[in-house]
């Protein structure tokens, strides 16, 4: 069901970054994809972003890291990674050995950061896809969250990354500031390809018998299927205004959901939480996408992206 | 490891909150080994609370059937869940997962302490280890009554046991901590391999370690994945040179040497 | 159970309000209480809030109004009500027989509405306990969430409202911008009581079938379990900066999550969306928590207010 | 109305969407009226997915045994959670919901038309109608064999039905739109009452108007309270003065003027 013919009118371009398919992996659900290869062939995403690789590594943060929510999960992690050494030795050449079309995610605390992040890869720009730069992480003191409440920071990240490499390039957004559009102008501005949105909403959890916080951290990042109204609605807005290709994510756990994000203005969508408790959610999506394709006679995607505005474009 | 839907050939009620779900699954019981576990999701028909899925323990393997089965205790929501299913309903779950135990080569006598639930994983282990010849003497401990058909089960796979309840409602009256402290001399040439509630982790942990005797023990965390990628079930471990690592329950455990697990 | 010499350790003070205990029907999700009050005698609340009010009758949004999401809702009714003269001349009455402890909330398009509207309340303002500022609709053109973008304005509406009324004043703000602190600050110098957190957060869904949005309004509010942790950080947050009392609101579905408001540093808390699911959960929540206080052997529920700090004050 | 736990006393499939439960309640038994409804929640234990209670009408009231019962068609989650549901269990429900229906006085004929679903409520009110002595002629369309079952049910409460299926694989083939329009004189002096989907409620409603001739309707609407708090469940009426007025269906329906509604 999967196979090239059919996926034919997948295909989508995001600024220079072109995608057999409008389905990602997010970043920080999928490791590097090799468990995930287990369950299915992961070369058959449009692509797979790595976790976000840090210039030393991170420890991350103390546990407990998770808490369940009402249809979502609280993570604390804190960005822990081998550093982007390590990865770009012993993680991305299985990636490639396996097919993948890879985004690799990094993190820098400062542009600086970023910059000698960027020049590592450029070794490797060959066999990568696009970098995409977590300007949103909730889980970390500095950098991080912190970059989206000063998007001029977020275009001085992206130009010098841009500067540096030939490959795509992606800004991750928080939705903790309300300044998406702003954000995502100055990302275009400084020369990105797409932007992500959203990364995880900050939140919190106590327990009522030992009053201590259900986190390490204290505060952590809601993802899954609850934020998924709130992602939406961000990815309808900043895409009706045009300014730069939307990666949508928030929530998404089937193909239903990555439909509704399409049509609301997404050039493609990331899986996150779905990954981890469907393993195989990733192949379902794409097929799930293709079967309504096909029942509807719609052959190219990209007749859906944006449908909506449509009929909700005069109110707004 | 797979995404599998197996169908449950029986659902037992043990006691009020104790439950065994039995489940038709040839590629488990082919491949799981014993400490393995598997990830349950527990929410009906398009329902996203609860969300994540919960770890079990692989309890017993009947490999003439293709039947495994899985002990629990009701929790929560997740527990409750299952604790509805019945016999021809569908378990959704991926597995097996982690690493399992694999029996130290040099080691031929091995005391399995369970506290409470954590007798579960170690019944599929004695099973193992006494198929292997090993000798085990068993020693578990509870707070009441609720495991007192589990005891049907434990004596299909050995004998030598003894059981204990701190109100002494269920075999013996006393905690098994005390019963381990009082007969480490009979002992010492025993493996321990420990699974149970965090208190008694660590009283074993501070109880050996004066002793200078070493001990193994299934641990866990809240998960998001049980395969390694969310990076959510760490543990702090102290290794040999006072370094702390965070090691992932999941793909690195679930067994862990007890003497380098942190937990304050 | 519910009676007064029990529930004598659940009494507040949230500035010059005094309420019998911190369980409060949130506004829009219990109408003037009255039929709530076939399901249990409403006088056993810390108090009731109404539906806003606003100068001029309201006709609302079009429909669909009601969307479910994953463990929440969103809504967009766009407060559609009879304006605060067929309010005050026919379900006050009413509300006061009942024996309610009344908190009116009102909505302007502007300063003057709220003003024209708080002087029209003046003369029942004996049988108020406090006027509650909806400052942050996400439903509405005008005002609304809009004021929370200007936290100047909401000073002035306070203290406006607040030299007309003897009565308690609460100034309710939106967590779609990332400025509670602020806004909170503005508002406790004009003169407010306490402010109440979180409105609903705007989000919206769309039908993959029709390519419609899925409310009539397009956007709405998400309230409901979905939202606890995101209102629970916020509530938090706020709290620890200890400006100015604050009744804590969103997701709360039972005495456990009551419970985890108030560790978390709430003085008081709401229920909304949970009166429509189960609309005796006022009684049980009032239940549980004197349950629990019981257990605990706490016989003053302010010695629980924020106690999570001690657990988490160094980290953020 | 009250929030009540009833225990299930039968869960029927009449086909592989459709299904009955029967509920043990007094309350509602002596209380509820025709074309009144109950809110069900439809989440396991402490689950919120589905979080919002579902509406259904009452289908049948058996005083004798305090049963009251519930035909619904499995749509989505809530519905796939309640055709789950077995004998034994409980469910949570409040009600009874919505005024109901008033027989005008001033009219001894009554013609019941529903679509789908929509015959679930006119059965009782078929019911009620052939208790105080008047006329019902039944008219019900459906898309295929579905309701086939149900059938069954109606034939013990009047003789003179019609049932329409377009395909024909249940009663005539045909839509009963074009029935009744093709038979508007002989029903004129009839009372009609309608409940279906929406394109069957706009046809009527032209039909009707065409001629001139008045017609009730039940409507739906997505409900958060279900008993008027919410002011979710609006329906645009336009009323004598041409005015547009937003009516609440929980608490001024579920019944209304089918001449009055607004379907733009
Ligand atoms: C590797 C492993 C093996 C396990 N094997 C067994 C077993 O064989 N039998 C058994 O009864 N229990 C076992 N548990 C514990 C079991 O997973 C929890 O009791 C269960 O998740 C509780 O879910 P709930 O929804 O009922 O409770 P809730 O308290 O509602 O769960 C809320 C969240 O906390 C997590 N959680 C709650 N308790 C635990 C716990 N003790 N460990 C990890 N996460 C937890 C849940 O998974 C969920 O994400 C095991 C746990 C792990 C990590
Ligand atoms: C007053 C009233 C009486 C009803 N009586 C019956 C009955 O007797 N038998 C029967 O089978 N159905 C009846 N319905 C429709 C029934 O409520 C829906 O089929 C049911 O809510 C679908 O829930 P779901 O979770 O399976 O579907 P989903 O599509 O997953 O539901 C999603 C949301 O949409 C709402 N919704 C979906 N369909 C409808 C609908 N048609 N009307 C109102 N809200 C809807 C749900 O309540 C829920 O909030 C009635 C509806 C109303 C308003
Ligand atoms: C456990 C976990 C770890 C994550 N780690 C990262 C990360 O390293 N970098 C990043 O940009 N986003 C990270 N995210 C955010 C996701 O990529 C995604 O933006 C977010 O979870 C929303 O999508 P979802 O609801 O589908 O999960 C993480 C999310 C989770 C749940
Ligand atoms: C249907 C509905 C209507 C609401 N109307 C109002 C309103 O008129 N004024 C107001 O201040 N808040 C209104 N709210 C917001 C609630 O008072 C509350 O702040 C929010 O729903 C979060 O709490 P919850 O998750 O417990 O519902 C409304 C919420 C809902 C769901
Ligand atoms: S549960 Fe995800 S890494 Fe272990
Ligand atoms: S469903 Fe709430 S007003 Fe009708």
């Amino acid at each position: 069901m999967t196979d090239f013919f059919q996926n034919s009118g997948l295909a989508v371009k995001l600024g220079g970054i072109i995608l057999k398919n409008p389905v990602i992996a997010c970043s920080g659900t999928f490791a590097s994809g090799l468990e995930y290869n287990e369950f299915y062939n992961i070369s058959i995403l449009g692509a797979v972003t790595t976790k976000s690789m840090s210039l030393a590594p991170m420890q991350g943060n103390p546990p407990p890291r998770i808490c369940e929510t009402a249809s979502g999960m609280l993570n604390s992690i804190g960005l822990q990674n081998e550093g982007i050494d390590y990865f770009l030795e012993n993680e991305l050449p299985r990636m490639v050995e396996a097919g993948a079309a890879i985004i690799v995610s990094i993190f820098g605390k400062d542009a600086d950061e970023f910059t000698k992040i960027a020049s590592k890869i450029k070794t490797y720009e060959k066999e990568i896809l696009a970098v995409e730069l977590n300007l949103s992480c909730p889980n970390v003191e500095k950098g991080g969250m912190a970059f989206c409440a000063l998007p001029d920071e977020i275009n001085r990240i992206v130009s010098l990354t841009r500067n540096i490499l030939k490959t795509g390039i992606i800004a991750k957004l928080s939705s903790n500031f309300n300044n998406i559009p702003e954000a995502a102008s100055k990302a275009a501005k400084g020369g990105a390809d797409a932007v992500s949105i959203i990364n995880t909403i900050a939140a919190t959890a106590f327990d009522i018998n030992t009053f201590k916080p259900r986190l390490g951290n204290i505060t952590g990042g809601l993802s899954g299927p609850a934020i998924k109204p709130i992602a939406l609605l961000k990815v309808y807005e900043l895409a009706k205004e045009n300014i730069i290709p939307v990666i949508g994510m928030g929530g998404i756990m089937n193909w239903e959901d990555a439909i509704e994000f399409i049509i609301a203005g997404a050039c493609a969508i990331g899986i996150g939480t779905a990954n981890f408790i469907n393993p195989d959610c990733g192949r379902k999506i794409i097929d799930g996408i293709n079967d309504y394709m096909r029942r509807r006679n719609i052959n190219d995607i990209n007749i859906l992206r944006g449908i909506v505005f449509k009929n909700s474009g005069a109110i707004i | 490891m797979k995404v599998q839907k197996g169908e449950i050939v029986a659902a037992r009620k043990y006691s009020e909150n104790l439950y065994k779900l039995e489940i038709f699954s040839p590629y488990i019981c082919k491949n799981a080994r014993p400490a393995q576990f598997v990830n349950v999701r527990c929410a009906g028909f398009e329902s996203n609370d609860p969300l994540l899925r919960r770890p079990f323990c692989i309890y017993e393997i009947d490999k003439k059937f293709n039947v495994f089965s899985i002990l629990f205790i009701v929790k929560g929501k997740g527990t409750a869940y299952m604790a509805n299913l019945e016999k021809g309903e569908i378990l959704d779950f991926v597995g097996p997962l982690g690493n399992g135990f694999n029996i130290p080569e040099n080691k031929n006598k091995f005391l399995l302490l369970g506290g409470g639930i954590g007798v579960a994983p170690l019944c599929l282990i004695a099973q193992n280890l006494i198929e292997n010849n090993k000798t085990v003497h068993f020693v578990a401990g509870f707070k009441d009554e609720t495991f007192y058909v589990w005891e049907r089960d434990l004596i299909k796979i050995l004998r030598d046991y003894r059981i204990f309840s701190e109100n002494g409602a269920f075999g013996e009256k006393g905690l098994p901590s005390e019963y381990i402290y009082n007969s480490l001399d009979t002992f010492k040439e025993y493996q321990f391999l420990v699974c149970g509630p965090l208190e008694m982790l660590k009283n074993i942990q501070s109880i050996l370690r004066g002793r200078k005797i070493n001990a193994l023990a299934l641990m866990e965390e809240k998960m998001a994945c049980g395969i390694g990628t969310c990076m959510g079930c760490v543990l702090r471990i102290k290794n040999k040179n006072g370094d702390i690592q965070y090691k992932k329950i999941c793909t690195d455990g679930p067994v862990f040497d007890l003497m380098e697990v942190c937990f304050d």
